[in-house]
C-alpha cells in the first residue's frame, strides 16, 4: 500500500521554453538573420541585432543516465550560460556567443568521448528506438545496432563531406518507430506468427486482434475445445501487427526475424517534396552484438553516395537522378521480385513510362 | 421520312446547323454523299441522328452479325425507332484492317470505296487512333458478299470484342528520324501472328496492340494499348557538336537552359563553361532534348523497343498507363522478331488462361499483383519496371530465397 | 437466305505497308536525319542520302464517306504519286519531294475546304468517338462536339502558336474511346442509372452486370415476381460501367448526363511521364447542335495555356509549374471538393508536402 | 546473478564489445551509472539485455501502472524471464513532457536526474524525435512517488496510449532565421489546450503534434504527426540583390544554373543575361534556393502556418505522409491561435467521434474518403489539398450542387 499523497497533481502539461532559453535567443528571439558553419559541428547565427550567436553539436549515447546529463550540465555551465538543448536527432547542442568557449568547449566533450559535429552535409546521429532493453515487441536491439553502425560511420560525423545532410535511422520491429531516412534498418519478419494456444484465449482480445491484421488473415478458431486464432498462411505478410495487439501471436524469432535497409526516405520539403524510403536489402541475419553485415552495407551505400551525388542532392534525389538500376549497381546490392509492390497502392509504383536506363 | 423522292433528303434543322463553320463538316460529307448515291440508309441516319440532337439520346442497339468462320469485326447496331426511321433500320460497321502506318495507295483506297459504295452506304470513318478503317452502315444480308470482295482484293476483318485488336504503328521508319525500330514491319508480324485471334474471341477481353518508334510515342500506346511497343536505345545519344555549337550561337545560352538544361527530368544535361553537357548515364531516354536540337542530337545507335503492358482506358479501374514488362529487346533480325513475338504470346496465354471475364490484361496485374504475374508469365523481375522498389514492408518471400546469396559482404 | 458462296476466306491479316509507301519513303527507309517544319501543315523531312520529303499534313470530316476518299486519291495523285496516309488524329498526310507541289497542294486543299496545320505546337485535329451516330451506348454526339470546338479552335490548327503541340479528345461516355489528351470533353453521368425492369429478365447476363459495377452497388432482387437488379443509389458512382454489361441499366438521360472537361493528360515521354488528365469543370449541359458551352470554355483554357505557358511545355507541364490554384484562376473555372480523388488510389493524390502556392 | 558485491556486474560478454568503438556507447554508460549508485536494476536490465543478444528474442511484457488521476504516461514493463534475472523484475518508464524545442536549464536538468537516481534506475533516454523525456527503470510502487516529486517541480507526464501524445518542435524563432512562426510558443500553447487528452486515453488511438518552423521540416513532422504544423509564407521570397550578385560571382554561374536554378522543383528559377530571376508565382516555397543562398534570400514577409493531417507509421497501411489541410493561417497573435487550437479541435473531434478503433486520422481520412472528411471536420476545400484534381470520373456530386453556377460563360 503506498502512502497516503500529500500532493495535488498540477496538470500543467509541457514547461514553457522561455525560462530555458540561452540569453541571446532571448534576446533576437524570431529576429535571427543568417547562419553559417565556421567549422563541422559548429553553427554560427547572425542576428538582425549583429549579436553573433555559437552553437556546439555533440553526439550523444541517446540511452543516457543521470551521470553523463548532469557532465552535460557542467559543461553548460562552463560555457553556455547554464544551458542545453537536445535536438530532434538526440545530438546535444551548447549556445554562446564566444569563440573561445566554442574552442574550449569541443576540447573538453571530445575529451568526455563525445564526438563534435552532424552539422550540415554530414551523418548526423542515428534516430533509433528502445529494442531489446525496453520494448514489449522488439525483434532486435535498435540501440546495438544503432551504436554499430555509429561506431562506423564516425568519421562521417565529424566532418562535412557528404553530398547533403544525412538521416539514418533504426527500429527494432516493422512498426518502424524510428521513422524515415536517407538509409534505415529495420527489423522485416520472414515467417507467419506461431500462435501460443496455451495463452492465447487468457491474455487475447480476440476481436481487436482479428481487426489489426490488414489482410484478413486471422480467422477464430478453436484449439483444445478453448476459443482461438489461426492464421491463413497464405494470405499473411509477416507485419506482425498481430503481435502488438496480442502478445499470443509469437512473430519474433531468433533466425527468421530478419533485417532490413531502406533508402531514400525524406521528410525536408526542399527541392523534392517528402517521400518513403525504398527497401534495398532483405533477410539480413541477426548478428549480435555488431551486426556486421547491416554495417557493412550501409557503409558501402554511404561511400557509394558521397562518391556519386552532387551537392545537394539527398539519397532519394541522387537515386532519382542515376536510376535505381545504378543504385543497386555501384552499391552491389542485389533488386529482386519481392521488392516490386504488391500491396494496396502498388500500381502507382509501375515504371508507366520509357523512362528508362541502361 | 422520304417524301417520294429519292435524292431529297429531310429536313435536319440541328444537323444543318453543323454545316457552317470553318472546320470540314462532317454533316456535310454525308449529304453530299446521299446525293451522289442516293443510298437512303445514309438519309435514315441523319434523320434519326437528328431525332438524337432534339431528344438527347441514342438510338442504336446491338446485335450479333458476323462473317463465315470468323466471331469479330462487323459492329451490329439496329435502330430502336426503326418506326419512325425505318431507311436506318440496321447500320451495321465492317471493320477493315489496314497497312501499318495507315498507309495507303489512292489505287487501293479507291478499291475499298467503289465496294464499300456497292454494298454499304458509303460512309467511312478513316480512323487514326484505333487504325481500324471503319466502314459505318450496312445491312446483315450484305456484310458476307461485302467482305469477300474487300478479302478477294487483300484485305481482312479487324478486331472487335473480346479478341486481338486491330492494332496501330507509327510512320517510323518510313518517315521519322527519331525510329529506333522498324514499326511497320514488327506491327506486320504481330498482327499476321494473332491473326486467329483478332478473328475469334476467345479471350477474357480485349486485347489491343501499339507500335511507337520512340518514347515520343505518337500512337498514345502507352495509354491505349495492352502491349505497348516503343522503340528506345541504349548507349550515347549521338551528338554533332558542330550542331550544337550552331544551336548555342543562334538561341543563345539563356534559351539553352531554360529550354533544355533544365528540361530534362533527371538532370542529365548540366552546363558546363557556356556549354552543355549530356550525362548518358543519367538520361533516361525522353527525347527531350533530342526533339529540340533535332540537327544536333539524335538517339544512340544500340537500337530495340521496351514492352510495356496494361495501359487501358476508364472502365472500373480509371485510366491505367502501361506498364514497363521488357525495357530492352532487339526486333531487327527474323529471329529476334520471332523471339519478341513468342515473349508476348507467353503473356498473352498467361493471362488468356488466368484472368476474369471482361478482364483487361492491367487489371488482371493489379489483381494478382507484379510478383505473381512475372512468376506466371515467366518474366524477368527488372528493376526498370517500378519507379522505385516498394516502400511498405508487406510481402512474404520465398522461404528458399535468400537475399544475400548474391551480394558479397 | 445468302447466295452459295464462291470465295474461301483468306485470313490475311493486315496487309503489308511497303508497297503503299511513296518511294522516297522506301529508299530511305530507315535512314533519315532531321526534319524541319517550313510552314505550318508542312514537315521537311532530310535523309542521310541529301533526300528532301516534304509533307503536307489536313485536317479531315474524319466522318469520311466514299466522295472525300475520292477527292483526296485525285490531289494524292497528282501531287504525291499517288500515295498518302491517316496520322493517328485523323489527319490526311501527302508526301512529295517538289516544293512546288506544296504549295500547289495546299491550294487545291484549301480551296475544298481543308485546312493545312495540325504539326509541331499547333492545335491539331480532335480524336473523337461515334456518339449518337453509331454506338450503342452514347450520352452525346462526339462527332457534333467536335467539330463544334474544331470550329472554334480552327485559327490554331493552321498556325503553329501554342507552346508546344496541344491534343484534344472527345468521347460520348465515361468509357473513354477518345482517350487521354491535353484537353479532353467527356460525359459525366450524375445519377444513377434507371433500370429497365420490364426488358431486364429477358435481354440481362444477370452475374456479369452484377460483376461489372466497380463499387459493387448492383444487387439481385424481384421485381413483379419476376428476377432483376437493383441499384443501391448511395454506393453509385454513375459510372456507367452496368450499361455497357446490360441496355437495361438506363444511364443515359438527356438531362443528368453531363459533359465534364479534363485536362493535362500526356502520352508522350518528352521530359515528363506519361500523365492522365485532371477533371477541371463538370456539370456541363447538353446543347446540342453547338454545346456553346464546352466550346467556350475550351477555348478559354486554350488561350490561357497559349498565354502563360513557355516552350515546350505540354499543357500538364505548364499547370506543373504554375500550379492548379493558378490554372483555376487564370480561367475562371472553379475547384471543388468532387474534384478531390476519392477513388481506390485517392491517397496517392494528397498534397503530402508544404509545396503550395499562394 | 548478483554475486554478493552489491556494485559488481555480472558478466556480459557480448554487451561487452559494444564499449568498444568511437561513438559514445551507452553501455559503458549504463556501467558507469551502476557502479556510481549500484542501483541493481541496472545490473538486472543489463544482465537480461546480454541474454537477450545471445538468445536473439526479447523479453519486456506490458502490464497496467498509472499514476492518480491520469491513463497514460507511463510505459510498464514486467521481465518476462525475472526468474533468471530478478533484479529487473520490474522496469517500467515515466514520460516526462520537456519544453519545446527541447531547451534545458542545467538546474532543471539536475532536478530531473536528482528526483530520478532517488526513485528509478537514473537511466534516461533524452528523446529528440518524439520528444518525451524517457526516464527508463522503475518499479510500479514507486512510481506515484517520483511523479509527484517531477510534479512539484512543474513537470507533468507525456502521452502514451491512445491519447494526444508529447509534441515536438524546431528550435524556431529561438535560434532559425528560417522560422516563420513561434513554434515553441504554439507548440505550448496546443499542448496545454489538450492536457486532458494527454493523460486520459479518450481517442480512438493516438493523436501527434510537431511543430516545424519552416518547410525544412526539422521536426520530420509530416512523416511522424497526426497534425504537422508547419511555417511558411505568402508573398515574394525576400531578395538581398548585393549578396545574390556576391553569391554568383564567388561561385560562378555553372555552379549557380547546376546548384539553384535546375534544382527548383516547379522551373520558378531562369537564368536571365547571365543573373537569376525568381518567378514568385511559381514558387512552392520549397525552402532549397534560399537553403542554399542564405544570405541572399529568406521567406517572404507575411507569415503564417500550414496544417498537414494524416502522418503516421507504417503500421497496417504503410507509411503515410500528413496531406495538406489548411494550406495557410496566421498563428502570431493570441486570437490567432485560438482559432487555430479551435480548428485542430474540430477536426480532433470528428475523427475521435467517428474513427474505428486504433484507427489513426490518416487511416481514417482515406477510408471514408476525403470528401466526407472535410464536410464532417467543417473544413473548406482547397485546390492545394491535393496534388492535382481527380483522374478518375468516379464520383456523384450532391444533386443541389451546381458547378457551373460559379462560372461566367
Ligand atoms: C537542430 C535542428 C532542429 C532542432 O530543433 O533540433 C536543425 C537545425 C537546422 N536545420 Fe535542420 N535541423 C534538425 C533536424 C532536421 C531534420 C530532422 C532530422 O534530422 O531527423 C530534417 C529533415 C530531414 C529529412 O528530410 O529527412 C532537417 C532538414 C533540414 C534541411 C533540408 C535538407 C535537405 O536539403 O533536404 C535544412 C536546409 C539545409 O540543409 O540547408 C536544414 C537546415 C537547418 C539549419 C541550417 C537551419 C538554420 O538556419 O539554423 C539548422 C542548422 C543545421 C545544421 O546542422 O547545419 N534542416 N533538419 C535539428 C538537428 C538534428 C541533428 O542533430 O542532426
Ligand atoms: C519510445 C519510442 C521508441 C524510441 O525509443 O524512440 C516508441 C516506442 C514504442 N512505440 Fe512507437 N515509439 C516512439 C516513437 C514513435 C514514432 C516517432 C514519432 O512519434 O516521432 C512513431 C512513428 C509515427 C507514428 O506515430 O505513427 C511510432 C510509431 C508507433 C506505432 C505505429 C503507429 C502506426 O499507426 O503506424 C506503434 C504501434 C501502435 O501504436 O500500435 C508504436 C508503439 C510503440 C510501443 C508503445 C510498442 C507497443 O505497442 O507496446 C513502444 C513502447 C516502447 C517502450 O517500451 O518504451 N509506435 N512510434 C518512441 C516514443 C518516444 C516518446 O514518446 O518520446
Ligand atoms: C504524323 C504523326 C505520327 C503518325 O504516324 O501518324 C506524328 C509525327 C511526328 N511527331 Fe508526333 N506525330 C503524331 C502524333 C503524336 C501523338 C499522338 C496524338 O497526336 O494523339 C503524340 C503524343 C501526344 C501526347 O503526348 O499526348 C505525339 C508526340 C510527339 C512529340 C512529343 C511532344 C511533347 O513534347 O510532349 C514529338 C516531339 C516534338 O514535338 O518535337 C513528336 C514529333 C513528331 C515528329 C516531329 C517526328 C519526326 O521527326 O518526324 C513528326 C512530325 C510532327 C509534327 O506534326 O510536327 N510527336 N505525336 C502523328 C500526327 C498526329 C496529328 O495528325 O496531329
Ligand atoms: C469506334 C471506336 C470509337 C471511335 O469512333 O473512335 C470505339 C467504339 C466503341 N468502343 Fe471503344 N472504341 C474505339 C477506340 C477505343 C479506344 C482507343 C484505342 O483503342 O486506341 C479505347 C481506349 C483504350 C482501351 O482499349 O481501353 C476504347 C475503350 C473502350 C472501352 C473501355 C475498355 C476499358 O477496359 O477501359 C469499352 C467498353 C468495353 O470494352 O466494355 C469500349 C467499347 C466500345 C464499343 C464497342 C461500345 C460497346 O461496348 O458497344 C464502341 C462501339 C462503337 C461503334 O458503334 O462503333 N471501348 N475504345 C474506336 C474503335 C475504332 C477502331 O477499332 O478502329
Ligand atoms: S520499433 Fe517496434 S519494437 Fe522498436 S520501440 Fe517501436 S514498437 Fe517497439
Ligand atoms: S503477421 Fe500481419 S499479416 Fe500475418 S496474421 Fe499477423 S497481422 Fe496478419
Ligand atoms: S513515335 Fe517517334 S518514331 Fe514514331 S513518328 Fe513519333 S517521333 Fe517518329
Ligand atoms: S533524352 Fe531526355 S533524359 Fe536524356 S538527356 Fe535528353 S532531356 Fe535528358
Ligand atoms: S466513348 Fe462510349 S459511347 Fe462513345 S464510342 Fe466509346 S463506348 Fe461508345
Ligand atoms: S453506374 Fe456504375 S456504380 Fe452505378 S450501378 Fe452501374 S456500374 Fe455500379
Ligand atoms: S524547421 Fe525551419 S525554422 Fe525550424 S529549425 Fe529547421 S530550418 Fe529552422
Ligand atoms: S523556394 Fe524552392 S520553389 Fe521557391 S523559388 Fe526557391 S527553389 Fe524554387
Amino acid at each position: 500500500m503506498a502512502a497516503e499523497r500529500t500532493w495535488t497533481t498540477i496538470e500543467s502539461g509541457p514547461p514553457n521554453a522561455w525560462d530555458f532559453l540561452h540569453p541571446v535567443c532571448q534576446k533576437n528571439y524570431g529576429k535571427w538573420k543568417y547562419h553559417e558553419r565556421p567549422r563541422p559541428g559548429v553553427l554560427k547565427h547572425v542576428a538582425e541585432s549583429g549579436d553573433v550567436l555559437y552553437t556546439v553539436r555533440a553526439g550523444t549515447e541517446r540511452q543516457d543516465t543521470a551521470t553523463i546529463i548532469r557532465r552535460f550540465c557542467d559543461l553548460a555551465d562552463k560555457y553556455a550560460d547554464g544551458f542545453l538543448r537536445w535536438t530532434v536527432r538526440n545530438n546535444v547542442e551548447f549556445m554562446t556567443p564566444s569563440w573561445d568557449n566554442v574552442e574550449a568547449l569541443i576540447k573538453d566533450l571530445n575529451d568526455l568521448g563525445h564526438p563534435v559535429g552532424g552539422t550540415g552535409p554530414s551523418v548526423s546521429a542515428i534516430a533509433h528506438t528502445q529494442g531489446w532493453l525496453h520494448c514489449d515487441i522488439p525483434a532486435t536491439d535498435a540501440s546495438g545496432v544503432a551504436k554499430s553502425i555509429m561506431d562506423i560511420v564516425y568519421d562521417e560525423y565529424i566532418v562535412e563531406e557528404m553530398p547533403n545532410r544525412v538521416k539514418l535511422s533504426t527500429s527494432c520491429c516493422e512498426i518502424n518507430c524510428g521513422g524515415q531516412a536517407d538509409i534505415a534498418v529495420i527489423i522485416q519478419h520472414t515467417r507467419p506468427p506461431r500462435i501460443n494456444h496455451d495463452i492465447l484465449s487468457g491474455i487475447c482480445e480476440m476481436p481487436s486482434t482479428v481487426a489489426r491484421c490488414p489482410v484478413a488473415a486471422i480467422r477464430p478458431t478453436t484449439v483444445n475445445g478453448k476459443p482461438s486464432l489461426m492464421v491463413v498462411e497464405e494470405k499473411c505478410i509477416c507485419c506482425g501487427a498481430c503481435f502488438g495487439a496480442c502478445p499470443a501471436m509469437e512473430i519474433n524469432h531468433p533466425d527468421y526475424s530478419k533485417l532490413a535497409i531502406w533508402v531514400g526516405g525524406k521528410n525536408s520539403n526542399a527541392r523534392t517534396a517528402p517521400a518513403n524510403m525504398k527497401l534495398v536489402c532483405h533477410g539480413i541475419p541477426q548478428e549480435p552484438p555488431r551486426w556486421p553485415a547491416v554495417g557493412t552495407l550501409v557503409k558501402r551505400i554511404l561511400d557509394a553516395y558521397k562518391d556519386g551525388a552532387r551537392d545537394w542532392e539527398r539519397m532519394g534525389e541522387w537515386i532519382d537522378r542515376i536510376g535505381w538500376k545504378r543504385f543497386f549497381e555501384t552499391t552491389g546490392l542485389k533488386f529482386d521480385t519481392y521488392m516490386i509492390d504488391t500491396y494496396r497502392h502498388a500500381r502507382t509504383s509501375f515504371n508507366t513510362s520509357t523512362h528508362v536506363r541502361f | 421520312m422520304a417524301d417520294g423522292n429519292e435524292f431529297q433528303l429531310n429536313p435536319t434543322p440541328l444537323l444543318d446547323d453543323l454545316e457552317s463553320g470553318p472546320w470540314p463538316s462532317f454533316i456535310k460529307g454525308f449529304k453530299e454523299q446521299f446525293k451522289k448515291t442516293g443510298n437512303t440508309m445514309i438519309r435514315g441516319a441523319l434523320d434519326q441522328l437528328n431525332y438524337s440532337y432534339q431528344t438527347k439520346m441514342g438510338y442504336w442497339k446491338g446485335g450479333v452479325v458476323g462473317v463465315h468462320g470468323y466471331g469479330a469485326g462487323i459492329i451490329s447496331r439496329y435502330s430502336m425507332v426503326s418506326d419512325l426511321f425505318p431507311e436506318a433500320k440496321e447500320f451495321h460497321t465492317v471493320r477493315i484492317q489496314p497497312a501499318p502506318g495507315l498507309h495507303y495507295s489512292s489505287k487501293s483506297l479507291r478499291e475499298i470505296c467503289d465496294i464499300w459504295e456497292k454494298y454499304g452506304s458509303g460512309l467511312i470513318n478513316c480512323h487514326g487512333q484505333s487504325g481500324n478503317l471503319q466502314l459505318i452502315g450496312i445491312e446483315a444480308d450484305k456484310v458476307q458478299a461485302a467482305f469477300d470482295e474487300f478479302n478477294q482484293k487483300g484485305w481482312d476483318l479487324g478486331g472487335a470484342g473480346a479478341c486481338v485488336r486491330t492494332a496501330a504503328s507509327c510512320v517510323g521508319p518510313a518517315r521519322c528520324e527519331m525510329s529506333c525500330y522498324d514499326t511497320l514491319n514488327v506491327h506486320h508480324k504481330m498482327l499476321t501472328y494473332f491473326t486467329d485471334l483478332v478473328h475469334r474471341p476467345a479471350l477474357p477481353y480485349k486485347a489491343k496492340f501499339k507500335f511507337s518508334g520512340c518514347p515520343n510515342d505518337c500512337t498514345n500506346a502507352i495509354q491505349r494499348a495492352d502491349y505497348a511497343v516503343i522503340g528506345t536505345w541504349k548507349g550515347d545519344i549521338q551528338v554533332d557538336e558542330a550542331e550544337v555549337k550552331a544551336f548555342i550561337d543562334s538561341k543563345g545560352m539563356d534559351y539553352v537552359v531554360n529550354n533544355v538544361v533544365t528540361r530534362c527530368p533527371t538532370n542529365a544535361i548540366t552546363m558546363e563553361s557556356g556549354s552543355i553537357k549530356i550525362n548518358n548515364d543519367d538520361c533516361v531516354r525522353c527525347m527531350h532534348c533530342i526533339n529540340v536540337m533535332t540537327k544536333a542530337l539524335s538517339p544512340g545507335k544500340e537500337r530495340g523497343v521496351s514492352l510495356l503492358c496494361g495501359g487501358k482506358g476508364i472502365l472500373k479501374v480509371g485510366n491505367m498507363l502501361g506498364a514497363m514488362m521488357i525495357p530492352f529487346i532487339k526486333v531487327d533480325t527474323e529471329e529476334e522478331q520471332e523471339a519478341f513475338v513468342e515473349l508476348i504470346e507467353q503473356i498473352l496465354d498467361f493471362w488468356a488462361d488466368n484472368a476474369l471475364d471482361h478482364e483487361r490484361l492491367g487489371e488482371f496485374i493489379e489483381r494478382i499483383g507484379m510478383h505473381a504475374f512475372l512468376e506466371g508469365a515467366e518474366l524477368d523481375t527488372s528493376i526498370d519496371m517500378v519507379t522505385h522498389p516498394r516502400d511498405n514492408p508487406y510481402f512474404k518471400a520465398g522461404y528458399d530465397h535468400d537475399p544475400l546469396k548474391e551480394i558479397s559482404l
